[in-house]
């Protein structure tokens, strides 16, 4: 399956896309997810400490099972108000 | 009202969409782009949004102090893109009855919106620029109630 | 910024006059006409006020909350004369390098307000109306200094 | 010596002036400005206890002296705000 990926601040910066594709096997996980992606894109390795995942717009633990045709936010420490 | 937006943040409606004819106090935070973080003089900032999520959780926050103050109304509104020195990133209103409950529901709320709400700032220097890290959010415990995980 | 004034407050030039580069923080009260208090129905509300030693007194309190806490720059509005439900009695500006000082130091400007400066509501209900006693201001001791009191 | 009176809120409804004139003798105390104005107006007499004075913009206690030409504020328990 293929789930959608949304890229923020620093790690939009450095992959330079806002979204990117991701295959998956059905039923991967949260987790599964965070490995594929220091696999495809090195560089976020390093980010991948400090990163929560949303589904739905909503904050979702590594164990959350993902569907087909997700879309799927990487959200690295928020730093919004002043 | 809420909104995440580019444009220039302006408290006029925003005050308005709170006022309650039972409510005597409205207390109006601005975030405002300071010159300086952490000794360094700051050039100006740039701010990231998840627009849709961001707007989803003000209202969460809202919600929050909804259920933990005695107040009348919370809105919030938050600026995207690029601030120059001066200009106002966040404005949080909140009506109640009383100044007290107004000034510490709205305080609160700021507190949360910078913890959870998915908007990043980076600090443009002289001399280089770094996408600021601030709070990790809370994730939601896994439940029994979700899809068991593949193994 | 500092007025006693009988025309509609208007927030935005206060929010400038107190706008500091080294402030990321301002906050703003609005004190708001509610439609009732203690339980009683208020039509409107008659300010009466002097207003020379009212903005001198405003000042005063600038000047405490200046001394009192980490804040840049602080300013305070008054309006006098008929207020109907919903306008805005009073607006308090204090900008300050962080949220919690500018919200901390705001919440005290509005409580010292209260307590010092020489103005007065007349609350207006449908069957009669009442001035309403509030705070009896300190008054200083009475020091060697002054002259000796004629016996 | 006469000071001027201003009255406020209650006290100015009560009265019906904005600005009275008290004469006093020369030396005259706050306290001695408010036990005549009790006799001359006794139906400011109710509000004395919670009533303090300011001249020139301060407060000021009973033993404040006063001098010919003061200007007197009689201020009732303040209630600025909202």
């Amino acid at each position: 399956m293929t789930v959608n990926v949304r890229l923020f601040a620093g790690l939009h910066d450095l992959v330079g896309k806002r979204d990117i594709v991701l295959d998956l096997p059905d039923g991967a996980t949260i987790a599964q997810l965070r490995h594929r992606l220091a696999e495809e894109y090195p560089i976020v390795e390093a980010f991948l400490s400090t990163l929560v995942c949303a589904v739905d717009e909503e904050y979702v633990p590594s164990e959350h099972v993902l569907a087909q045709g997700d879309n799927v936010a990487l959200i690295p420490p928020v730093s919004g108000g002043a | 009202m809420f909104a995440v937006i580019p444009d220039p943040l302006d408290p006029a409606p925003l005050v308005q969409a709170v006022r309650r004819d039972e409510a005597g106090a409205v207390a109006l935070f601005y975030g405002v782009v300071r010159n300086e973080n952490l000794g360094r003089a700051v050039r100006y900032l740039e701010y990231d949004a998840y627009p849709e999520m961001a707007i989803k959780k003000l209202r969460e926050v809202a919600d929050e102090v909804q259920a933990q103050f005695d107040v009348t109304a919370v809105g919030a509104l938050h600026r995207i893109g690029r601030l120059e020195i001066g200009e106002t990133s966040l404005l949080v209103a909140v009506s109640a009855p009383h100044r007290r409950e107004a000034f510490e529901a709205c305080h609160y709320a700021v507190d949360r919106i910078k913890q959870v709400v998915p908007i990043w700032k980076k600090e443009v220097w002289d001399d280089g620029a770094e996408w600021i890290e601030g709070h990790i959010p809370e994730v939601p415990e896994h439940t029994a109630g979700d899809p068991a995980p593949a193994t």
